[in-house]
């Protein structure tokens, strides 16, 4: 049966108020589609995680939508810094953010933990760092096959991940390539996942081509076809990551009037992604194609 | 005056420390330009790893973020950030990890996290994204900053990535960790750290910058080595690289 | 610099009398030419790590190469049991086998954590099974978030790892579909890695599909150019499996003449993978050649 | 006479037994073909997880090996095994799970590793593979044998496999695990595991075997279900599936 729904259905069935979210991707594939319903559906309290909060994160806790991040890098990759979060954490503009901070691996470790049920994940990192005084979290296990003793992250299992995707067919099994990032963990993590797609392709595409399938349909709760849903991030071999645009959000960002003013146009004025594409308008989404750079292919065999 | 800034003599002499290097984890910004740099020019078999999930990128552009498309396309191997961490940083593979840090000390201990006190700090920090395990798991550590005294400081208010920590055998009494930052590159000279102590030590002055200089953007009184030599400034041909092909809208020369 | 070498003098140089080995794939690209030439070469006291021993450690054992199997499956796929591990293991014909046994998962857990460079990998399997009293490094570490206990298993890091791929290029990038197995795992785990490749192909090959690429030149030592050199195990897209291969050693294999003489006549007697492949003559490579199927290809898009 | 075979009839019940499961974890040998026969006809939703690496395989033959080229092609996903383990069945995602044994006790436990003493066996068979995490992390499993008394034993030479341990309570409180084994298929009967004392039942026998024979079977004293059920026979199109199509050569008739 079909799992293919609109990104408004998807959010207002699946993401409750105080919910653990996740929508992950490392630079690559962040789905903005997804947080941008969230606050206009006016979702509260959630604990948001990603290992970089990046500006879609930024413009959800601006809006009101975040009680608590999870993270490990906070800033606006080559930019600076990410403002909202900054004015959350140390002013409480809009609302006080709690925060629980690991490094990358760290967090890394955790996505892992969630994904495969197991009660913690060894990384061989916070050594001498003042990371585990900070987050009481973060432990030590001794190893018992010498004298040592490992760090050890708990398990993160988000009650939602939303994953983009290059393409999936209507039962959630997706193609994903270039940086793959944490999204399979993150969606093995979770309780419930929602899969966002480029492009919706008859299962025929997916099963052609099985090693290059991230996450299984298996898994997933909806499936919502959204293209250009991740920009400003981007999807590899469909539209670039839009530079000027997270140079842009450094100023905006800088002020919460200015960004309140940015999410009432780009926003709440919004209907949704369908709406945003065109506002951009064709000349922008021009600018962000890429030329073509073929994989080629392999041969499965046919075996009978 | 010379024909080139600060920053070009910084970068320039960052990529020169990777002349016998094989395999770099590259961060954001300087490091970036600097890698690229140093794969065009004193190490062309360099392999460029982004915590992203890349090994052997061929960058089309210089990109302003470590998980650009043009890392993808073209580059040897992509993997999730999982096998990343684990198998090429915690796997030993790493020979350099580049740094930066809003505030470092005299062992090279970097912190990322806060300004003021954790719980209400002054001003929040990006965080340690994949610096503490670069600081801990990459064979060596190259630091790249401006000096300055509010960078460099006689003590962190984090701890974020651990450099020698308390300087002797600190470090390597924490475990079978990499050795820890070698250098620090910074806009007026190259700092590295002393054999025993672990402190650090003025090594080499750039062209125009004097130690007196250099002391005035420390905040402790700074070793310097007694066979301090003068850094060699950047060629033609590295500076035509770097404005031509790396950062043609000069975002990294100021 | 390229890395191609004769399969005789990567087994030479990089194998050595009383070094832990790992040939691994599962059931696919399992490198039966390694193993020849290592018995043809007479290696001697070997550690053998492989989850199925499969053929190729059954034909290693009666050869007299190993000491020791650690292993987590002692059998003949679908067939029955390994006859000449079984004589080494209970009448120590034609030599004691030490063995050291795990589960599939247990195993790999312990190429994880090689690969990782972990001190130990939990695994929530082993509980209420015997396994851990027969060996002791199955060991527990408790849950520093719960009252739990897990089990863990030390890392594995061959000193010689062997794996077959489907294309590489002279620097040993290497290109694998189908199952991938531990082959990742046990190629980062080892100390020295020897790729063997149904094809050699151009660095642009590879690069053009960077999400294929399993084992990157950088962790390995030599690259060995071997058609059919899994036959009977196979190469997905390039030959099937030779299931009456596997079916017929089941007699060969219950008897140790028998088992020699076979040895004699198609390990002993032959120079190489080359000659192997001529003597099994080109009508049965042709019953072994499966139709085609092909992946489809994906646009990582041109970036500038 | 049937004109089935008691092999047959076995598959067939044991493909009965996955009539509302979505994700089972298919085994070599008869486990295979009873995968493989639900999902034409009783569960066609059925997805078939292999150790191997695959999810969703749709094989266009009968595989002899739970890795063999034909479950790859086509299928809906092929992983590392590192995933499949971890993701796949110890995150939980696993219905049921099909094992077999050398040796059973009345709880369920099981024994694929050897006969005698673990030092020294008699028979060594080819150990766990999968076997002991299935047992212990899917959410039900499975156990196919045919009857003997060398399979059916008091105790267990070495338990490869938990099942109910020793009755009662005493698998929930080794941890959070699977619910364990639910069902025995044999080619007498199909045996269940008392509510309470988790015991083997004889909850239904095969058309022309009785009480008697089974326990003739069996090295203990059998407990038999108030209700014992007589199995349906295998229907001819079950049959003609099986022949025509996943066992044309008769392999697993016998």
């Amino acid at each position: 049966m079909s799992k293919v729904t609109t990104m408004k259905d998807a959010i207002a069935q699946l993401v409750r108020d105080g919910d653990t979210v996740a929508i992950e991707g490392f630079t690559h594939l962040i789905c903005f589609a997804a947080g941008h319903e969230i606050i206009r559906q006016g979702k509260r309290d959630l604990i948001l995680c990603r290992l970089t909060p990046d500006l879609i994160y930024d413009q959800m806790i601006a809006a009101g939508c975040a009680s608590k991040l999870v993270f490990s890098y906070l800033g606006n990759p080559g930019v600076g810094s990410l403002h909202a979060v900054r004015r959350a954490v140390e002013k409480g503009i809009p609302a006080p953010l709690e925060v629980e901070e690991y490094s990358h691996f760290g967090l890394v470790g955790r996505f892992i933990a969630g994904a495969a049920k197991l009660p913690f994940y060894p990384v061989r990192t916070f050594a001498g760092s003042d990371l585990p005084s900070a987050n009481p979290r973060i432990r030590q296990v001794a190893d018992p096959y010498g004298d040592g003793q490992v760090y050890v992250v708990p398990p993160l299992n988000p009650d939602v991940t939303v994953v983009h995707v290059q393409r999936a067919d209507e039962k959630g099994n997706a193609h994903i390539w270039g940086l793959t990032g944490m999204q399979a963990e993150a969606a093995f993590a979770a309780v419930r996942v929602i899969v966002v797609a480029e492009e919706i392709v008859d299962e025929a595409v997916v099963r052609a081509d099985p090693n290059r399938t991230v996450i299984p349909g298996l898994i997933v709760d909806a499936v919502v076809h959204e293209p250009y849903g991740a920009h400003p991030s981007y999807a590899q071999g469909y539209y670039d990551r839009d530079t000027q645009f997270y140079l842009a959000w450094d100023p905006i960002s800088r002020d919460h009037q200015a960004l309140s003013a940015w999410l009432d146009e780009w926003v709440h004025g919004l209907s949704g992604r369908a709406d945003y594409v065109e506002k951009m308008g064709a000349q922008a989404w021009d600018k962000l194609q890429p030329g073509d750079a073929w994989s080629g292919q392999v041969n499965y065999g046919q075996y009978r | 005056m010379a024909d080139y800034s600060a920053s070009e003599m910084m970068i320039v002499a960052s990529a020169r420390e990777l002349v016998d290097a094989r395999v770099v984890f590259v961060g954001i910004g300087l490091p970036n330009i600097a890698c690229n740099l140093a794969q065009r020019t004193v190490a062309p078999e360099l392999e460029l790893v982004y915590e992203a999930g890349v090994y052997g990128a061929r960058p089309s552009r210089l990109p302003l973020s470590i998980g650009d498309p043009c890392l993808v396309t073209g580059a040897m191997s992509v993997v999730p950030m999982s096998q990343l961490f684990q198998y090429y940083l915690q796997g030993g593979l790493i020979d350099i990890g580049f740094l930066g840090a809003a505030q470092i000390d005299r062992y090279g201990n970097l912190n990322t996290t806060v300004i003021g006190p954790y719980h209400g700090p002054k001003v929040r920090l990006p965080g340690s994204g994949g610096a503490c395990e670069i600081a801990l798991l990459a064979r060596k550590v190259l630091i790249i900053a401006r000096l300055n005294r509010r960078t460099f400081v006689e003590r962190l208010d984090f701890v974020t990535s651990p450099g020698h920590l308390s300087g002797d055998d600190s470090r390597s009494r924490l475990g079978d960790y990499g050795q820890g930052p070698t250098a620090v590159i910074t806009d007026m000279g190259i700092l590295r750290f002393d054999e025993k102590t672990r402190e650090m030590v003025l090594a080499s002055l750039h062209p125009g910058c004097s130690v007196e200089a250099v002391q005035e953007q420390v905040g402790w009184p700074l070793q310097v080595a007694d066979d301090l030599t003068e850094t060699e400034p950047p060629t033609p041909d590295q500076l035509r690289i770097m404005r031509e092909d790396l950062d043609p809208t000069g975002r990294y020369r100021q």
